[in-house]
């Protein structure tokens, strides 16, 4: 690597997951396309904040110059990145966002209310006659969870007939969001839907669906990725999903960086620039959107199988 | 006559210690062989080497004219040598039976344990070894003494044809001494070599016909039994003679120190009153499991009285634990020396000082200094063999740790101390010393109780004793009229007078 | 007779499920319908085979926290197996699997068994170690259901004769634990190293080989129970059943082994786990808050304890006669 | 003397010198290693050797080291806690919730401190008062624990708290010294003190390998192990308020599976697991060995499970080394 190349760190929730292996393949193109960047792909091996932690205390160690987190915790690691920034990091959170004053900015994959829309949009366009839907989301403590699921409710009162009549959670635990299906089965029988906004937990639930003779009865719906849903949604366990692609978020988390690198400041009303994606317009609270979700069903999920 | 298996320039050490060195031992079909030395010469030792628990530096073994060694348990039993070991190496949860036949289960045709076999010749087994409960219960259920007899029917479910009895009779009570001497007849006449391990002279004189004598790891002598007397194999067994085991002195008794009374627990013991004056031996004389024990552990506060009161140089005590005991000046030297005694895996001067601890240190601190002189004049004065004050507690043999455990109590500086089977296990020589140290802190103004089960030593070192049967006290007597036959008669219950106007 | 039967632990458990499931049957009762109580032992069957492993090795006086660890790394394995060969027959995965299990299992008894270190030790190192295997084996990577062969997937499911496969095959296990632990030498020993070790040696049974085959055994079951896992919930990665030893080893505690070694049976470990079952498949029916959970696991766990310790109690000898006297 | 005749040996006190006992001590072992992990560092890492740097990465370990030293002195003592974690978390847990009834930092302290004692008073009852196995109580206080905070959090998360509470985990006494490094060194030095040098430490000693003998020797055991198991409580609090401070956050799954880390700490550290011996200084040993390599191996971008790979391989080696070194000596002297 050469002396003056930028290292900008992509800490993701946790290494391994297929959602942050295909951020890392953006973030990759990024830096290609840049020529002076090295993409430092990290993070702890399990969901937690002291782990992450950790990661950035010895990205801090190693004088990056900007770090890109997807944050396991809204507040807790803010005292590391506040130090990260005392020292001349640039900081921005990405996917999970981190309390304001713990980053310059936020780049969520899409407006929350567009999410929260959308995942209660999917399942209601499938029940035209309305019906008990139930939601799986991932770890209690998952900030994106909570606050897609808080969008959800608010604009559930749009979609006559959907009741919402259950919360539970799986853990990102794909044993634990399979038995919480078989629990929301059991004691809703007539469930028609179920929304499940983790990539883990939509998987889980799809399968418990068809291992409990449901195919047709109960949809599972929610974000998920291409490649882990294309079975589910040809056996007919899921008639559509949706994800924003996770390829272009790290990617634009990567240009957002290097354009803070070079001196862009983030600030209400800013513009950052995302190479091909565009740029992102900052609001009050130093947060950008970067995109629709889109949806995924049985016509075009093959096709995006093969990419994440 | 040919040997029924030899052991030849057989050679065991120990990191640091030199176990044996260079002995032999030739055992004969139909004969016993009294295999004597005192603690730590190395005979538990050489019995573990020939049932296969220790490998030996160097030296052969040899069963009938072949050499052989034996690399496993398994292997010695294979090879036909069976023994009854000086510590019960039995399964607590597991039935009687399994116990006896465990490794060697009757299988049926697949191969798989025969558990109605099992169980019937266990219940032949155990008769023939003189005990006739139900083979099918936990062992845990039973008492050591009978514990001890399914240690015996083990050895015999062997089909052996030398059995080794590393001190069988230290937890047996009179009654089934008796049955085991039968049971060793027996074993003779059919042709079985047996090797005996014993501190008991009388024993070893009863049924013995030959001896082989350790000394330090090496054998200093063997012969015919009939030729030799007891004075003899002792100058052996220590290289010196011992002019008396019972070195008792005279001592004028003083006023009571501690007294007792209505002493009683729900399930154990009641309506125990007695006194114990200065610079008196009071003897407690019962069979094994009479309560003796139980009831010296509710002096020092590890089992609750239900009722009763002791009084401590007129002072009415109330002892909730041992800690208490210990700093009110009643000591007890306990009976179990693995478990309650010696504390192995600490060092000996730590094991001495520890209920000390409050005098060698200063404000809770620890002071070695102190220590190691506390620690080096107790244990030289019991005449302790060691490499250093400083090992292990573990590395030193039955007796040694023994002499550990009451160097530990005697440090405290007791005014009543408690021995409970102190010369269980104990040499001779040994025995003399821990008796001359027993007489010349009687005669300094200490009040001892000590706990025996043996006549011999019952007799020889009492001022006074109380006999105990079944939890009660069952007669008292002066030493001026001792003797064994009262002993025993109180102790078994066969002079069935009620206590109080026995003595 | 009948205190007789209350003292014995088995029935003990058996009474406690029974009421516990009276209890839940009070709110629900369509959670103790024959079929959805069939479903409730096939979700707990991988817990009841794990169990029955781990009992082995506690009955040795040893524990095996690596257990889950292992079962990851197999499952891993199993699910690589199959979408490298997408061919191989379903039996022969489980095969190899078991073998790996063995293996991994073998790796902890060599340690305590050769080199004398105390088993929680070589587990807590190897439980680290096992899970960073199926790291560096797939650098993080999940396998999906969609990647796995149907004929994969499908085995567990499968119906024979009204129970699906999975919940056949822990039967299975169950009745050839009872036919090794109470028919065969090996079985024995395995009380006898855990009840006295020391007494052990003097009977001729090598303690460390004992406890070395008690590992192989808990590892075959796990890397079974590994192919089991990842089929059922058609999913592989590294994190898969973590921190699942505790459930396991909680399971063989309520069940009544005795973690100081030599006490406990097949039939506590499989209550034990059916216990264990039983409470996680009705909090989500009966609508407690599934923040509840632990809590209630773990007030269960200490209850257990205690009510086994009581029952272990020796209730001392009785010296005084005076029963006889009166 | 009757006994005079017996001619007494004088049994020397040590047969070894002090030097030649440290050498061959397990202390003495992970000084090698010590030095090896950190001259690697040096070589792998140009950004390892620096002060700030190494400070950071002290906050890798202190909280966890804080435990390990009353978890050493339970484990010498034959028993183990493994709530340690979960008592973090309900300890974090009702400081946030003091926190949203307006309480300041003195008093969140206060209930830090209370909520690990008050725990570790629940394992003690439950360990010498009803004599239950502490592996399996603390398996069970682990989940009650962190249960109740999950009952009281849910989903939610405690935050708000003082700015001068921030001072426990992000604050610095002298230069690169941060509070909680601070509070570590004294730490040891007063558990090193309590347990080597004095009668407390001694009965922890005795209880460990004679539980029976030690309660016949006057060792109150039931109270020392009580204690015991009040000290990891306690610690467990301290540790949360330094958790807490620097997360600025609660969440119920705050230290997830610390417990293991911080008995492979102690057991790293040489302290027998059966109880019955080790020693502090092996302890701190072993924290400074953990904490630099997760420092090292994060300065390089690994994985934290590959860390965790080095550290099982570690702890099984460390523990493997010196059998098999005896085994070779003895081989080789014979
Ligand atoms: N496992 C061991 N490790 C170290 N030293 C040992 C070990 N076993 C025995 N020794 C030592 O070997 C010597 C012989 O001990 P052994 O137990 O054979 O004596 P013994 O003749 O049976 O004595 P006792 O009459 O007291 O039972 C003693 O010095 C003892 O300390
Ligand atoms: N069945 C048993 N299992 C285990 N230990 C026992 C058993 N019976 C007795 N003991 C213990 O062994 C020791 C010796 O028991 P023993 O039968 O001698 O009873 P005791 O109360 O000590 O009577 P005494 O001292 O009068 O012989 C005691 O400390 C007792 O606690
Ligand atoms: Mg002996
Ligand atoms: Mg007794």
């Amino acid at each position: 690597a050469h002396a003056e190349n930028k290292k900008i760190a992509l800490v993701v929730k946790a290494l391994g997951i297929g959602f942050f292996e295909a951020a890392n393949k953006g973030a990759q193109e990024a830096a290609k396309e840049l020529g002076d960047v090295e993409v430092i792909y990290t993070g702890p091996t399990s969901t937690t904040a002291e782990g992450q932690i950790e990661v950035i205390n010895s990205l801090i160690a190693q004088k990056v110059d900007a770090i890109a987190v997807s944050a396991n915790d809204t507040d807790a690691l803010v005292p590391a990145l506040k130090k990260a920034m005392d020292r001349g990091i640039k900081v921005i959170s990405w996917d999970s966002g981190v309390a304001k004053e713990g980053r310059m900015m936020h780049l969520n994959p899409s407006s929350n209310a567009l999410i929260g829309n959308m995942i209660i949009k999917l399942a209601a366009d499938h029940l035209p006659e309305g019906g008990d839907v139930a939601v799986l989301s991932a770890s209690a403590t998952a900030t994106n969870q909570n606050t897609w699921i808080a969008e959800m409710k608010k604009v559930q009162d749009n979609y006559k007939g959907i009741n919402v009549v259950a919360t539970v959670y799986g853990d990102d635990l794909a044993d634990k969001s399979y038995r919480e299906t078989q629990g929301l089965i059991q004691s809703h029988p007539n469930l028609k839907a179920i929304i499940a906004p983790t990539s883990v937990g939509i998987v889980a639930a799809a399968q418990a669906v068809t291992d409990a003779g449901k195919i047709g009865q109960i949809n599972v719906t929610g974000l998920g990725l291409p490649s882990e849903m294309a079975g589910h949604v040809k056996s007919g366990a899921s008639k559509s999903f949706a994800i924003w692609n996770p390829i272009d978020l790290g990617y634009s988390a990567t240009m957002i960086a290097y354009d803070l690198i070079q001196g862009a400041e983030a600030k209400p009303g800013a513009e950052l620039k995302m190479g091909r994606m565009g740029t992102v317009k900052l609001d009050e609270n130093n947060e950008g959107a970067m995109a629709d979700p889109f949806v995924y069903d049985a016509k075009n999920v093959e096709e995006f199988a093969k990419i994440f | 006559m040919k040997p029924a298996i030899a052991l030849e320039g057989i050679s065991k050490s120990f990191p640091g210690v030199r176990a044996l060195s260079e002995v032999s031992l030739t055992l004969y079909p139909g004969s016993v062989t009294a295999l004597i030395g005192e603690n730590g010469a190395g005979k538990s030792t050489l019995v573990k080497i020939l049932t296969g628990i220790y490998q030996p530096d160097s030296g052969v073994i040899r069963v009938g004219e072949t050499e052989t060694a034996f690399p496993t348990a398994l292997s010695a039993a294979r090879a036909g040598v069976t023994a009854i070991h000086q510590e019960t190496v039995l399964f607590d949860e597991l039935s009687v039976a399994e116990n006896i036949f465990l490794g060697h289960a009757p299988r049926n045709r697949f191969g798989l344990i025969d558990w109605k076999k099992l169980n019937a010749d266990a219940a032949a087994l155990l008769n023939r070894a003189g005990a006739d409960f139900d083979p099918t219960i936990r062992l845990r259920d039973l008492g050591i003494a009978r514990k001890h007899l399914v240690a015996i029917a083990r050895a015999l479910s062997v089909d052996a044809r030398v059995v080794i009895m590393d001190e069988p009779t230290a937890a047996l009570s009179h009654k089934e001494i008796h049955e085991l001497y039968a049971l060793i007849e027996r074993l003779k006449a059919d042709g079985k070599a047996i090797l005996f391990i014993s501190h008991k002279f009388d024993e070893i004189f009863r049924i013995a016909d030959r001896y082989t004598v350790f000394r330090d790891g090496t054998m200093v002598g063997e012969g015919v039994i009939a030729d030799v007397r007891q004075d003899d194999l002792v100058r052996m067994m220590v290289g010196r003679s011992v002019d008396s085991v019972y070195p008792k002195k005279e001592v004028g008794i003083g006023e009571p120190v501690l007294t007792v009374s209505g002493y009683r627990h729900p399930t154990e013991f009641e309506d125990i009153n007695f006194e114990l004056r200065r610079g008196e031996i009071l003897g407690f004389y019962g069979l094994v499991g009479a309560g003796r024990s139980e009831f010296m552990q509710s002096l020092i506060g590890i089992t609750r009285p239900s009722a009763g009161a002791i009084r401590l140089d007129g002072e009415v005590l109330v002892i909730r634990s041992p800690a208490e005991a210990i700093r009110a000046g009643i000591v007890y030297v306990p009976e179990e020396r693995g478990r309650q005694g010696a504390i192995i895996g600490m060092p000996i001067f730590q094991n001495v000082t520890l209920p000390s601890l409050s005098h060698t240190s200063r404000t809770g601190f620890l002071r070695l200094a102190n220590e190691f002189a506390l620690a080096r004049e107790y244990t030289s004065r019991l005449d302790l063999r060691a490499a250093s004050l400083d090992q292990d507690v573990g590395t030193l043999s039955g007796g040694n740790q023994q002499k550990v455990v009451i160097a530990k109590w005697l440090a405290t500086k007791p005014k009543v101390i408690i021995l409970d089977e102190p010369t269980k296990g104990i040499d001779i020589g040994s025995k003399a010393a821990v008796h001359a140290f027993m007489s010349e802190l009687a005669a300094q103004g200490l009040s001892v109780i000590m706990v025996s089960s043996e006549i011999p030593e019952i007799m020889g070192m009492s001022d006074r004793v109380i006999v105990m049967r079944e939890g009660r006290i069952a007669g008292r007597f002066e030493r001026s009229e001792l003797t064994a036959e009262k002993l025993v008669r109180a102790a078994a219950g066969i002079e069935a007078q009620p206590e109080g106007r026995a003595a | 007779m009948m205190a007789k039967l209350l003292k014995n632990r088995e029935i003990l458990l058996v009474v406690a499920i029974m009421v516990l499931l009276a209890v839940i049957a009070l709110r629900f009762p369509g959670f103790v319908a024959p079929a959805n109580l069939a479903r409730v032992y096939n979700d707990t069957s991988i817990l009841i085979i794990l169990a029955l492993g781990q009992m082995a090795v506690i009955l040795t006086r040893c524990i095996d926290l690596s257990m889950a660890a292992n079962l990851a790394l197999c499952g891993m394995v199993a699910a690589m197996l199959n979408t490298a060969f997408p061919g191989l027959p379903i039996p022969l995965v489980i095969v190899a699997v078991m073998v790996l299990g063995g293996l991994l299992g073998m790796v902890n008894g060599t340690l305590v068994w050769k080199l004398d270190i105390p088993p929680i030790v070589v587990t807590l190192g190897t439980l680290t170690i096992y899970r960073g295997l199926i790291f560096l084996l797939t650098d993080g990577k999940w396998i999906n259901a969609h990647e796995m062969s149907d004929a994969f997937k499908a085995l567990p499911r499968q119906d024979l004769a009204g129970l699906p496969v999975l919940s056949w095959l822990s039967l299975v296990m169950i009745a050839l634990m009872f036919v090794v632990m109470g028919r065969t030498p090996l079985g024995r020993a395995f009380y006898a190293v855990g009840g006295n070790p020391h007494a052990a040696i003097y009977t001729g049974i090598d303690v460390g080989r004992t406890r070395f085959f008690a590992y192989c055994l808990s590892g075959a079951l796990a890397g079974l129970s590994g192919y089991l896992w990842v089929s059922r919930y058609a999913v592989a990665y590294v994190d898969i059943a973590a921190g699942f030893e505790l459930d396991i080893i909680a399971a063989c505690v309520i069940g009544g082994i005795s973690i100081a070694g030599g006490i406990g049976s097949v039939a506590g470990a499989v209550l034990g786990a059916l216990f264990l079952g039983v409470i996680k498949n009705a909090l989500p029916v009966i609508n407690i808050s599934p923040f509840a959970q632990m809590a209630i696991s773990g007030t269960v766990i200490i209850i257990a304890v205690a009510v086994n310790a009581r029952a272990e109690r020796r209730k001392g000898r009785v010296i005084l006669k005076k029963a006889e006297a009166v | 003397m009757a006994h005079a005749q017996l001619s007494p040996r004088t049994i020397p006190d040590r047969l070894q010198g002090r030097s030649a006992r440290l050498l061959k001590s397990w202390e003495a072992l992970l000084v090698v290693v010590a030095t090896a992990i950190f001259l690697g560092n040096s070589l792998a890492s140009p950004y390892f050797l620096d002060p700030w740097n190494l400070s950071d990465a002290t906050f890798n370990f202190t909280e966890k080291a804080m435990i390990a030293f009353a978890m050493a002195l339970v484990i010498i003592s034959g028993e183990i806690d493994l709530s340690v974690a979960s008592i973090i978390a309900l300890a974090s847990t009702a400081m946030g919730y003091a926190v949203q009834l307006g309480l300041d930092t003195p008093a969140l302290v206060a209930i830090g401190l209370g909520v690990g004692l008050v725990c570790g008073a629940v394992n003690g009852l439950l360990i010498t008062g009803l004599g239950l196995p502490s592996i399996v109580v603390t398996i069970g206080t682990m989940s009650l624990f962190r249960g109740l905070s999950f009952i009281v959090l849910g989903d939610q998360a405690f935050t708000g708290y003082p700015e001068s509470f921030a001072w426990f985990g992000q604050g610095y006494v002298w230069w690169v010294f941060s509070f909680e490094f601070t509070l570590f060194v004294l730490l040891a030095v007063i558990y090193g003190v309590l347990l080597h040098k004095t009668n407390f430490g001694r009965a922890v000693y005795a209880i460990g390998n004679n539980q029976t003998a030690a309660l016949f020797s006057g060792v109150r055991v039931a109270r020392v192990k009580f204690a015991l198991f009040l000290m990891t409580g306690l610690m467990a609090g301290l540790a949360s308020i330094c958790l807490t401070s620097r997360l600025g956050s609660t969440r119920p799954s705050i230290a997830l599976g610390w417990e293991l880390e911080v008995v492979t700490m102690v057991v790293l550290g040489g302290v027998n697991i059966l109880g019955g011996s080790g020693t502090i200084p092996g302890v701190v040993l072993a924290a400074l060995i953990m904490g630099m390599v997760t420092f090292g191996f994060g300065l390089l971008n690994v994985p934290g499970i590959v860390m965790s790979i080095f550290i099982g391989l570690l702890l099984i080696s460390v523990i493997a080394l010196p059998i098999l070194w005896q085994r070779a000596r003895r081989r080789l002297s014979q």
